[in-house]
């Protein structure tokens, strides 16, 4: 039965998760992004809130609650409305325990989850991007190559997060057998050279690196047993939830803005051309949330939800831009002035599209 | 949270697809074409069913169609799925044909009002004997020549004379009024003013039978879609109806449900209803797209990379978005009110959503399709042109962004208009 | 120079068309839509005007003034702004007289051009869609092979216009040197078999027909010269203009009908989402009459205009949909009813991307 | 008509890419990246070819681009093309670096104002020896924190004391506001109003000199985009400035083009300098996917069969053509400047697509492009962020559809607002 209601757990869930992102994200997201740095503080303490060691079962360390890509969403999308850069730094785990998790052996996984259950923060990497403008995730330039019991990886990728401090780096690479397999890899592996931080448009608070893969030679155990391509639908989910959080940011501040400003003799959000505007970002922040909630439980629920995951991400990736630019166009030029998130916010959103690799799985 | 029918609902929406498919379909060309003709045979199918169902069933067929879903389940105590069910069965009629869907022999909008603002006598007199004998009709008459959106400017007035309301006006846009009036023994609720200096307070609704006199259809209304459904233009000049048909009291109270308030609060079921119409409607051009191209050897593949995409694919994902983006904006607000909450701005959200979205993904579909498309050989244009309708009736797109925008501002009507 | 001024030539027959269609063809316009008859009296009179024996070289018996692209599109934009389906029909004959006077042979000019220039209304047609929801004029199905001296042509065309009246038909089809060839058919030729009328979305006062051509056997010396490719990017010019009309119209009307029509106390013009929406329907007509003018210069006067050509289109297939679509929404249900143009023009609007074929030359 | 450059224009046009290629993409990157640091070199060459031009050239330099040319060429009898050669310029400036284009020292928006409304010896005493000594801006301070488009609100006040006017208030948005005061010899022309009580009609704009005490750039705004260019904060604490420093009459006329209508009639020449700029922007962003592609081996077909297009094809196609209608609409709102009619509707048009295509088309070529677009590795993502400005400033695209509105409707201010 269609049913829209949070459950108990994620309820709670998402008011700590909102709470803390407006508390503490949001206040730290200008200067993040200006300087690239996020505070230490910051990160211990959104590692207090246990939102990784939840997921992880209690064999590993972990709290044990069953993971969910709704419960993810949810996460994503309360974070990402703080601020997106601090957003992908603070679950940048997520990279590896998610794919450790849904798509490691039994050995992987004793190998890795328990690093994430500590009481300090443990960042993640993975290395799918390539630079290369007609980048696709369907094409991987990166190829992974069978030498006897080892595996040969070789590429070039971009915007790996993390990369220098992660413990692992999952690499995502053709196969021979799959066009995508995902491979496990560990700091300081041999021949992955990780180059000079990046300078992006947007996500400035969160270190992206590129790195070389020159023949690197993994042992056959480093790759993922299971499903790259299922990996990769779970991180589109993120990524859609994420750009509806920085969306409901951008309409949030507008419409105080909007209420507050005056010209003409009213406010201006007293006008039909900004009210309506409001209007119009308010449908499409919804509709994009529902469509994410909605692929999100396909994820566990459908056999193939390939159709749900691309529906929500062709209507997010285009509201999260309109919403984001219409939140600069309510400011005005104050909107253009990095005094106020707006801006920063349709840098942010421009991402998404991007990261979604100009393809699909 | 769940994203899945629950077996009753795909129940209902299986049998409703099959009238759509097997009684709508095969006559939707000829009463597009040939207007303001009569569908009889599809009017006593449908008459026969209802009154089956009626007889079967604890849920009257009539209140599953929306007309009085509304005020039950705004008093539900414990969440029903009635509204969502509502929802999933228009989209099928729609699918099957709007303008048909629009005509089916029913209580309608007007029953709607009877059945959130009667007294017990007039549901009883009004609602509880409807089906029984020949299709009968219920409408609702609101708009008048000189307004649109602004309902509080209605002129129609209706005068006290002992036992009787004397009812003078012009109605424009109702709909189904000609069968409620001259082609049955319906009735019509029509809105009309007991004092015109006393703005929406004085704004009354009175039932209107058939055969009333000084009551006539002046004209049907041709129109660019929803052809089989009629449009009418009624007078009221000096028609007297009995004292008891008032809707609610006589008495002219500023605030509250039971005056205008009340009235527009009906919006909040019906804008959900027209938004599931819509994106019936919307889901026919886009059926009728992935067949065309299925039939070419096309599948769209969703998980195809962007870059590789032909713009014919990338067109129907994006058709399918916003579809179903509208479709969820419904459910969404069917669940509310199927909860017992108040759902003002989640109804207008589907209802902007999916007219605009149904208008752009059927004028697509006739794009994608070319000179099929354009063809009055296929449902394809007929289907673009009985989409844009909804993005007019039960408040415009443009009403619609303003009842969001009041919302989320927390603006009054004074402060935003 | 930039230079944005019609000479006196141009001026004069824009406001004679604009006058004739404003007068005569818009209050015709409802009825011919709904009956699919034009009135005689107002076919004879357009021919009057000499729009297209003006444009026939005296020695063929026209007027001999220069045949101008940029006129083409000033006289069809005038008149397709009274009414599109009568505008085709009037301006049926430039099908058969263009094409030859571009594309023919002396021969085919001396047979057919005085035809066109006596005082009575000559029809022509053109054969260049075919019916297939894929339809791209870059792939014709109908095929045009070389026999000996002869042609045999082959297919099924659709929304041919005035094929059971026109005394010539210009047919396209793919040929073996040329993947578009034209070919001037007469009247009666033998395996060309016109279907009955069809039934469209728009442009009803024009009667259009399916045609099969079943190997027709046409001489060598019917087959026109000249670029096929040329005449139909003319044509894809003249549409455009045409679409133009079709979206000024419109404009025009919602202008009217909002500074008559109250609601809430005041003109509903005065509403901001109205206003701002008329302003975009303002600029995207003059926007998208600059690129056609642009369009047609650059078919006199560049070696390839097909990138104008392309960009007017694209943009004005788009604006005439948009526009003409806000038309009715600004009449509200009253757009909805036949009794108002407006729906009128968003039916015939709608077809302008269709007519393109989904495809360009 | 005509659709070709005449050779002057070309030549210009040229001359012109050959500075934005060579001198400014060159630095581009880097006062984009390092914001408020000062393009020296830059600068001196400008200043020198400014300096080389004017001495040579019978139109001067600082009239080329946009300052004085607007009401020169209103009042010029015959047609020129001078408007028209100054969105050339002003494009292939704004193709290089729009933030360096604004930040040529140059008498400005300030000078424009001097040159429209000064008296012979204000023009002499600020314009004339303008380029004599080193490198010097010209700046306008309108925008006052409380207000943004809604400019009868200036709330700075300008009292008369003897031979003096004494300016209090906080102005933003000063571009070049810094240069002109703090870093140069230069001067920013200040609006101000006699008497708050009397709107519109006291609006009055003052010379304010560098130096003058009272006067202290307060902060330098860090921006979204054209960082190049300084955006000052300025608050005037008793600035006291010759009274002769007050241009136009000191008289609060209601009425004409000496009154506010006049100083709003400056738009009319504005707005299509920043929809030639916007759309120096936004080719910038095209040219560079075209190139992209081509290293591909790419090229776009524009004949090509829509049906097969790929996504991409069909991206660039409706980025070129929303180009293209800006550009042709901001070339005729300068044609008609040229010929000396008023063309504020068409300014209005110009300026409302321009703002929006650009905006779409830079937002798009990021987008195209990947990873590639949003790194700051190239300038793609950089020219998305350039772009919005233009969105917003000398009119929103809001305030450029309420002007266009109100001339197609006929509608005064107070009739629409």
């Amino acid at each position: 039965m269609i049913d829209f209601e949070l459950d108990e757990e994620q309820q709670l869930i998402k008011e700590t998760v909102t709470a803390f992102a407006a508390d503490v994200v949001r206040p730290a997201a200008h200067d993040a992004d200006e300087t690239g740095v996020i505070p230490e503080g910051l990160v211990a303490q959104a590692w207090e809130l246990g939102i990784i060691q939840n997921s992880i079962p209690e064999e590993y360390g972990g709290y044990g609650s069953t993971p969910s890509t709704v419960t993810g969403t949810i996460v994503a999308e309360g974070l990402a409305e703080g601020d997106l850069g601090i957003a992908l730094h603070l679950l940048s785990a997520r990279l590896v325990v998610d794919a450790v998790m849904h798509a490691g052996s039994d050995e992987q996984k004793k190998e890795v989850l328990p690093l994430y259950c500590t009481d300090k923060f443990v960042s993640g990497s993975a290395a799918v991007l390539e630079p290369q403008w007609n980048f696709s995730l369907s094409e991987l330039q990166t190829s992974a190559k069978r030498d006897g019991n080892d595996y040969v990886i070789s590429g070039t990728k971009c915007y790996v997060p993390l990369a220098k401090t992660s413990p692992y780096m999952v690499v995502f690479a053709r196969g021979e057998e799959e066009p995508i397999e995902a491979f496990l890899l560990k700091a300081g592996t041999p021949g992955v050279e990780i180059g000079e931080r990046e300078g992006l448009m947007g996500i400035k608070a969160c270190e992206t690196y590129p790195v070389a893969i020159n023949d690197v030679r993994v042992p056959a155990s480093a790759k993922l047993p299971g499903s790259a391509r299922g990996l990769l639908r779970r991180s589109r989910v993120a990524q859609s939830a994420m750009a509806v959080g920085v969306a409901k940011a951008s309409l949030d501040y507008a419409i105080e803005y909007a209420k507050e400003r005056e010209a003409f003799g009213v406010k201006i959000a007293q006008k039909q051309a900004i009210a309506f505007m409001l209007a119009d970002m308010a449908i499409d922040v919804d509709a994009a949330r529902l469509l994410n909630w909605e692929a999100a439980w396909s994820v566990e629920h459908n056999e193939d939800p390939s159709r749900e995951i691309t529906l929500a991400r062709s209507y997010t990736d285009n509201a999260v831009m309109t919403v984001t630019d219409n939140g600069v166009q309510v400011l005005g030029g104050h909107g253009f002035i990095r005094e106020h998130p707006v801006e920063m916010w349709a840098r942010n959103g421009r991402g998404f599209s991007v990261f979604e690799g100009m393809a699909s799985v | 949270m769940n994203f899945e029918l629950s077996k009753s609902a795909k129940a209902r929406k299986e049998m409703f697809h099959a009238i759509a498919e097997n009684m709508m379909r095969p006559i939707s060309h000829q009463y597009d074409e040939f207007e303001h003709t009569e569908p009889d045979e599809f009017f006593q199918m449908m008459w026969q069913a209802s009154k089956a169902n009626r007889e079967s069933s604890r849920v009257a067929f009539e209140d599953e169609e929306g007309d009085g879903a509304a005020p039950d389940s705004l008093k539900a105590k414990k969440p029903s799925e009635n509204m969502l069910v509502t929802a999933i069965q228009i989209e099928e009629l729609s699918w099957g044909d709007c303008g048909l869907y629009l005509s089916i022999p029913n209580p309608g909008l007007g029953g709607a009002a009877v059945g959130g603002l009667g007294t017990p006598e007039q549901k009883k007199r009004y609602l509880a004997d409807f089906y029984d004998g020949e299709p009968r009709w219920g409408a609702m008459a609101i708009t008048e020549p000189h307004f649109g959106s602004d309902s509080k400017q209605v002129a129609t007035t209706a005068v006290r004379d002992g036992d009787e309301w004397v009812l003078t006006g012009t109605k424009i846009f109702c709909t189904a009024g000609e069968r409620a009036l001259d082609k049955s023994d319906g009735f019509v609720v029509v809105w009309a003013t007991l004092d015109k200096n006393k703005g929406r307070a004085a704004i009354k609704s009175f039932i209107v039978a058939a055969g009333t006199p000084g009551v006539t259809v002046d004209r049907v209304e041709d129109k660019m879609g929803i052809r089989a459904s009629d449009t009418a233009v009624i007078t009221l000049d000096n028609a007297r109806i009995p004292y008891d048909n008032i809707l609610g009291t006589a008495e002219i109270i500023e605030k509250g449900r039971a005056g205008f308030g009340g009235v527009m609060a009906t919006f909040d079921a019906t804008r959900p209803v027209v938004a599931a119409s819509a994106i019936g409607v919307g889901r026919a051009a886009l059926d009728f797209v992935h067949e065309t191209l299925r039939d070419s050897g096309i599948e769209i593949h969703y998980e195809a990379s962007r870059r590789q995409m032909t713009v014919l694919e990338r067109e129907v994902i994006e058709m399918e978005a916003q579809l179903q983006a509208a479709r969820l904006l419904t459910w969404r607000a069917c669940w509310m009110m199927d909860r017992g909450e108040r759902n003002s701005r989640e109804a207008s959200m589907a209802k902007c959503k999916a007219g605009a979205a149904v208008t752009k993904v059927t004028q697509k579909a006739v794009e994608l399709l070319g000179p099929m498309g354009y063809s009055r050989k296929y449902l394809v244009e007929k289907w673009m042109r009985d989409a844009k309708i909804n993005d007019i009736f039960e408040g415009t797109q443009q009403i619609n962004q303003m009842i969001v925008a009041r919302s989320i501002l927390g603006y009054s009507s004074a402060e935003l208009n």
